[in-house]
């Protein structure tokens, strides 16, 4: 088993997933035990895995090779390295979290954890994924159950954001595929194998246009400005755990996508593309604050503050230093954890209360003491407090930055003062002034809902009084990124 | 052999030519299948005719021929089971009446 | 040199006890007040031997690497010089005093265990304030003290003002700490080192590089930002007298004696980068004399007792920060001392006299001499200290700033600061006089004493106002201004009789014309607001400067807002719809052609089809014997043609 | 030896015409229960004929088979259909002029492909005496595996007939 970890890790919840269509759809309880058992397994596997991991190695690790479809030379290639495994582990905790909050879900079970379980696997296949081909069947992989968890289980627009989240993103991908067919026909001898490829040398102008293509197939899953607007629609009308997903998982393949393949393969048009991306940075923290400041609807206001923090990723990237890789890697782990946090926090409050509309709250302070300690926990970390995750990934961010252009980080601090802005404003609107006399039969928040919410706030408060817990696993591979991208 | 080959063969045809007669022209599909077996015993009698006048084995004939007999008794059973079926369903037994593969 | 005891337990303890009562405070009840008051009076006994050491010549520091910045180490950890240990002094015996006299005020509260909660959470953050070694580490405590004086606020978040008032607070001192992040980055960049000891070598050593003066001029100006926010100068001061809606034990720890102060003392701290970037210093002069000034005499028209005193700690930071300006490090600190004693007094008794009475306008009130002696005289106590009459602490550390600037030359200063000092005795009187003496104005108030665990703190920091002025006076040769200059250097002035005689009149003018006014002649009062409607309304109203605000930042920020969401709904997300209508209309025009023209021509070979189908499907009758009949012809047509040539 | 040739002859056309004669009642006559009858003669006919050309078992076979068990089939289901058939019904259809042109056409080509056709009869063959013995012989040995599957089909067919003849109990449940 050692040997073929990370294939376990992949796999596990395919296995899962079938042990559900096995069961008789009346049977929910069993079918919810059986998702919750494959994700704690799956958790349990990623942490035998944090075991196996050697953080100071910069390569790849646990590398597993098969032979696939030996025409195109597509290998069956899983490796991890200090950019994946973090994702991995925050899938794992993430699936595991949400599928506690998935206990709520009340009609058709049986086909929601399968395709719940189906997407596990294709989150964890695009981390571990070094085949480029490999990756891109994972990619897709994701789509598909995402659509329908969206398209059936949403809520009342939810066919229009289940299309529009399919398409868009498909679109993005289709032409990332034309990037990987380009880089594969360019290398000699033709090999999707990301460990072969990185070595090779590629022109500058072939760079250039596939680093495009590239680019536009995670920058819609990021999503980078202007290629945003699927993701309002679809964390609003997605079901809470799946928004959690969304927004705790997906958006990283994104990022993820521009440390794993187009850094290390394309980095002189990295280098070439810099100004540009620090510039799209900057519209994306300062634009998704702005627009998060005037949302109505709770869902909305968390779904555009995540444009705004993952353009600081973006920022980070663009940096191309030590502390701005460093600091981007960071906030995709903590934007996980937080945003994933205020989506849970949302849902609890709307299966309560059935609605999100934030102007027509107010006072719930008192009504739900422990509700209102624990969003202003994580309306804190979002808007990045010291001792908090958030605030340690942003200042490597901003520190990065600084060294790249003091311009963009002058102005990308405005999205943080943007971002205590909405969030207190969200804050003042929910929890405080007057009881609103239409709530005054709202329930705190129960034992089960802070169980699946204490376990991101022990993260975010570890992360951000210690973060060397988890910056360490990073930075051997981080530096072996930098070195590769300034040559 | 105290009639010459071709006479039984002749006699055979005509009594085969009478049978297909019955099943071409018959309504009542009772008829029909009682025809069929004026077919099948002219048949019968061509194997026993050519087995007693030009096989080597003069056994196989007449096996073959017992064959046939068999066979025909589970045609007509089946068949005459189908006829009641059909008569309990569609109320005739007249194969005009049941035209279900027209076009 | 490693101190004897682990220092990082002086904020640890008080963060301990944050997090049981936050965790556990619905069982602990009112148990929570004295884990808070322990843990913090623990603090103090731990601290005060370590400053006594510190104050007899020691120095402590010691840290350990908590973050790579690059290849460069961060290292957090703790700095004992006599800058930080003065302020660990003062801020954990105020502090305890101050949750002493808490356990009464806020008795009762249904909050009360979340109180000592946060409160404790700010202790721990304002004590890592002090002590802490760096820039990072101090910024991250100094968030999360901002963070405190959010919660506590927001305490009674039911009521919309303190709602409104705790997001403003956090707000407007984010705007400062985002500008002091900028700074320490800035600062980072040109020396990288964000280590406080690191920065005062690496700039005092120069010469081996040659330093950036931009870049350092900038980086202090930004962390001079950081001093605006959070020690509400001009013009980011709009949210003191609105965080006067937190409980007042709360408005005298956080929004008078200690986090206010910590922007004086972030400034304090960063003495060598100011003296370093000589062109910012005239700016810290200029922020502080218009905030002395403009406090003071927005001062004298408040009603709300409350307001007054936060216009009055305004006031006070502004000298603070003017005497820092002026290079005056021993000045300013020396003030930030004696004044978070008799500032925290002035609130804690005010808070006596609303707990006596319940109301917080001082027009209500009068006559209370008699009703709160207790209250009554450790207020006119600390009064005379804020206005600086000798031989209280507040002369003393008035007096060494008037003499700053008067010293250094800046005689306009002077000027100013002499008049905010007389306005300064003017409106502290005249709130005494209309709180303590005439007649009761309102018949409905019965006031009472407060009970022993409030005035005793009372006491307690009246002895305080006294004589924590001494070890900068004469009286003991200057002690502490020299204490301070071991640490950085900075311009020391001979003391001058005439400052000190000016400082003097300046009180007692300001006192005599309060008694007058509002105890001899009532009506000069009004008359003279009428006299000056504009001055009084210019006054009254706070320079406008909310309105200011309201109209020109926090709409339009709303607006941009909403255009941009409207821009997003409309261009941006209607060019993705735009482009799925273009496709489905595409997709309709292609379909017309699939139907009408493709399809057309596959229709027609179907209906081609068909019509002769209409011929050929006559053999098809459903007959059977029809069929076979046809066999039989075939038969026959095989059979003719088979044999034909027989 | 002659005579006793000459008589058995002419009763084997006899025979032959009386089949022919019965066989056309089988197709023509309008009772269809005289059209059994007519089978019955038919077959019988046939075993004569069969008798002649020493078959005598199969002829045994086909009196037992055919006009023991096929016959009584045949009579019980007109019996069971009977009510229904008019015997005033027209009980042929409308092509049987075209079927008799047909098979007029058939019949003369055939017969005179028979009449013409140099059938190799061997006096070999003609000599041949088949004897029971040797029929089971034949039946039990070269010829097991085709008996055991004719076996397994007619166990198939009767099973079959029985299940299709069989009413169906839900069809008349209710009512």
């Amino acid at each position: 088993m050692a040997s073929h970890i990370l294939s376990w890790i992949v796999f596990t919840p395919l296995l899962g997933a079938f042990a559900v269509l096995f069961v008789p759809q009346r049977s929910t309880h069993l079918i919810k035990w059986i998702t919750l058992s494959t994700t704690i397994v799956v958790f349990g596997l990623a942490c035998v895995a944090l075991g196996f991991f050697q953080a100071s190695q910069g390569g790849f690790q646990m590398i597993e090779r098969a032979l696939w479809i030996p025409q195109f030379n597509v290998q069956y290639l899983l490796g991890t390295d200090g950019i994946s495994f973090p994702m991995v582990f925050l899938t794992a905790i993430i699936s595991l979290l949400a599928c506690l909050g998935s206990f709520g879900i009340k009609e058709r079970e049986k086909e929601y954890f399968f395709l719940y379980l189906l997407l596990e696997t294709g989150m964890m296949g695009t981390f571990v994924a070094l085949d480029l081909f490999l990756f891109y069947v994972f990619w897709e992989v994701v789509l598909v159950p995402m659509y329908f968890l969206i398209g059936i289980w949403g809520g009342p627009r939810r066919e229009y954001a289940a299309i529009k989240f399919f398409l868009y993103t498909l679109a993005g991908s289709l032409f990332m595929l034309l990037g990987i067919l380009g880089v594969y026909f360019a290398a000699s001898p033709h090999t999707f194998d990301m460990t072969q490829l990185v070595g090779m040398t590629r022109g500058l102008w072939f760079q250039k246009v596939v680093f495009l293509a590239f680019f536009l197939g995670f920058a819609i899953k990021v999503p980078i400005f202007p290629f945003h607007t699927w993701l309002p629609d679809a964390h609003v009308e997605a079901p809470t755990p799946i928004s959690v997903i969304l927004a705790g998982v997906l958006l990283k393949m994104g990022t993820y996508g521009f440390f794993r393949f187009s850094y290390p393969l394309f980095p002189d048009a990295a280098v070439w593309f810099q100004p540009a991306m620090a510039v799209l940075a900057i519209l994306g923290i300062v634009y998704g604050g702005f627009v998060a400041l005037a949302q109505t609807d709770f869902k909305k206001m968390v779904a555009y503050s995540s444009v705004s923090h993952m353009g600081f990723v973006l920022l980070g990237l663009a940096a191309m230093n030590a502390n701005g890789f460093r600091g981007a890697m960071l906030q995709m782990f903590t934007h996980g954890t937080i945003t994933g946090g205020l989506f849970l926090l949302v849902g609890v409050l709307y299966d309560r209360a059935h609605s999100r509309d934030l102007n027509g709250f107010g006072g719930l302070g008192a009504q739900m003491p422990a509700y209102a300690g624990i969003l202003t926990f994580f309306s804190l970390a979002s808007l990045g407090l010291p001792a908090m995750s958030g605030f340690v990934s942003e200042f490597l961010v901003l520190l990065g930055s600084y060294q790249y252009s003091k311009v963009v980080t002058g102005l990308s601090t405005l999205g943080i003062i943007l971002a205590a802005t909405y969030l207190l404003y969200m804050v003042q609107r929910v929890l405080l002034g007057k009881l609103n006399p239409k709530w005054a039969a709202l329930t705190d928040i129960n034992f089960k809902e802070v169980l699946t919410l204490a376990p991101l706030m022990v993260l975010i408060l570890a992360i951000g009084v210690y973060p060397r817990i988890i910056l360490d696993y990073m930075i051997p591979t981080l530096d072996a990124l930098l070195k590769i991208v300034k040559g | 052999m105290i009639i010459p080959l071709q006479h039984i063969l002749i006699f055979s045809l005509l009594l085969f030519a009478t049978g297909l007669y019955g099943v071409l022209v018959r309504r009542n599909i009772i008829g029909i299948l009682i025809s069929i077996e004026l077919m099948l015993n002219a048949a019968n009698l061509n194997l026993i005719a050519f087995s007693k006048s030009t096989s080597l084995a003069p056994e196989t004939g007449q096996i073959f021929a017992i064959f046939v007999i068999a066979i025909a008794a589970t045609a007509a059973a089946v068949g005459l089971a189908i006829v009641l079926a059909l008569y309990r369903v569609r109320k005739t037994v007249y194969t005009d009446e049941v035209n279900l593969l027209k076009w | 040199m490693v101190a004897p005891i682990p220092v990082a337990l002086i904020p640890l303890l008080p963060f301990a006890a944050f997090a049981v009562n936050i965790l556990a405070g619905r069982w602990l009840k009112h148990r929570a007040a004295w884990l808070s008051v322990a843990t913090s009076t623990l603090a103090c006994a731990l601290a005060i031997p370590l400053c006594w050491q510190v104050f007899r010549g020691a120095h402590f520091a010691h840290q350990a690497t908590w973050l790579m910045l690059g290849e460069v180490p961060l290292q957090f950890g703790y700095l004992l010089d006599p800058l930080s240990s003065t302020l660990l002094f003062m801020v954990t015996i105020v502090g305890t005093l101050i949750q002493v006299y808490a356990m009464g005020y806020m008795r009762g509260d249904p909050r009360y265990s979340r109180f000592f909660a946060y409160v404790s959470l700010f202790m721990a953050a304002m004590l890592t304030v002090v002590i802490s070694n760096n820039y990072l580490l101090f910024f991250m405590a100094w968030e999360i003290m901002g963070l405190c004086s959010y919660l506590l606020i927001g305490f009674y978040f039911e009521k919309d003002s303190a709602a409104n008032a705790c997001k403003k607070a956090f707000l407007t001192t984010r705007v400062g700490d985002i500008g002091f992040l900028i700074g320490f980055l800035t600062l980072f960049a040109a020396i990288g080192t964000l280590n406080f000891s690191e920065m005062n070598s690496i700039i005092s050593g120069a010469g081996a590089t040659p330093l950036n003066t931009t870049l350092l001029s900038f980086a202090a100006f930004f962390i001079f930002c950081g001093t605006i926010g959070k020690s509400a100068q001009f013009p980011l001061h709009v949210w003191l007298p609105d965080a006067m809606e937190g409980p007042t034990p709360v408005s005298a720890l956080i929004h008078a004696a200690t986090m206010v102060a910590a922007g004086v003392f972030l400034v304090a701290r960063s003495f060598t980068l100011f003296a370093a970037a000589p062109n910012v210093l005239p700016v810290v002069t200029a922020i502080g004399t218009i905030t002395a000034f403009g406090a003071a005499f927005i001062a004298l028209t408040q009603h709300d007792i409350k307001r007054v005193l936060a216009y009055s700690t305004i006031s006070q930071l502004g000298y603070m920060v003017t005497a820092l300006g002026l290079s005056g490090l021993g000045a300013g600190t020396f003030h930030l001392i004696t004044h978070a004693f008799f500032k925290a007094l002035l609130f804690l008794g005010a808070g006596s006299v609303i707990h006596g009475t319940h109301v917080q306008d001082i027009r209500e009130m009068g006559g209370l001499f008699k009703k709160m002696p207790s209250t009554a005289v450790t207020f006119i106590i600390a009064s005379l200290a804020l206005a600086g009459i000798p031989p209280l602490s507040g002369f003393w550390s008035k007096d060494e700033i008037l003499l700053t600037a008067f010293a250094s030359g800046h005689t306009f200063v002077f000027g100013v600061l002499l008049l905010t000092a007389f306005m300064t005795a003017f409106y502290m009187f005249r709130l005494i006089f209309l709180t303590f003496f005439g007649e009761a104005r309102n018949p409905k108030v019965h006031a009472h004493e407060s009970p022993a665990l409030m005035t005793l703190p009372l006491w307690a920091l009246a002895v305080g106002s006294v004589v924590i002025g001494i070890p900068g006076s004469p009286f003991m040769h200057h002690w502490f201004q020299k204490f301070m200059a071991h640490a950085s250097h900075y311009p020391e002035y001979e003391p001058s009789l005439f400052v000190m005689a000016c400082s003097i009149a300046a009180a007692v003018a300001g006192i005599l014309l309060a008694g007058v006014v509002y105890l001899k002649q009532k009506h000069w009062a009004e008359n003279t607001a009428k006299a000056f409607r504009p001055l009084y309304l210019l006054s009254f109203n706070k320079f406008y400067i909310d309105e200011l605000y309201s109209a020109y930042i926090v709409k339009p920020f709303h607006a941009i807002g909403r255009i941009l969401f409207g821009f997003d709904e409309t261009v941006v997300d209607g060019a993705v719809n735009g482009t799925g209508y273009a496709t489905m209309l595409l997709s309709r025009i292609k379909n017309w052609i699939d139907i009408h023209i493709v399809d057309g021509f596959v229709n027609f070979t179907g209906a081609f089809a068909y019509f002769l189908n209409s011929f050929t499907k006559r053999l098809q009758t459903g007959f059977i014997q029809n069929y076979l009949l046809i066999v039989v012809a075939a038969v026959l047509a095989f059979l003719i043609f088979e044999l034909k040539s027989i | 030896m002659e005579i006793l040739e000459l008589f058995s002859k002419i009763g084997i056309y006899a025979t032959m015409a009386l089949v022919l004669v019965f066989a056309l009642g089988v197709v023509a006559l309008r009772n269809l229960f005289h059209c059994a009858l007519c089978l019955a003669a038919v077959l019988i006919g046939t075993a004569m004929i069969y008798v002649a050309l020493h078959a005598e078992f199969l002829a045994a076979v086909q009196i037992l088979v055919y006009v023991g068990a096929v016959m009584t089939l045949v009579i019980f289901v007109i019996m069971l259909t009977e009510h229904l058939g008019g015997k005033t019904i027209r009980q042929t259809n409308r092509q049987s002029p075209a079927a008799i042109i047909g098979l007029s056409g058939i019949v003369v080509l055939l017969g005179t492909l028979l009449m013409k056709t140099p059938w190799p009869v061997t006096a070999k063959a003609l000599d041949a005496k088949v004897s029971v013995m040797s029929l089971g012989k034949a039946l039990m040995g070269t010829y097991a595996f085709p008996f055991e599957v004719i076996s397994v089909i007619l166990i198939a067919c009767l099973i079959g007939a029985i299940v299709i003849a069989k009413k169906d109990v839900s069809e008349k449940g209710p009512s």
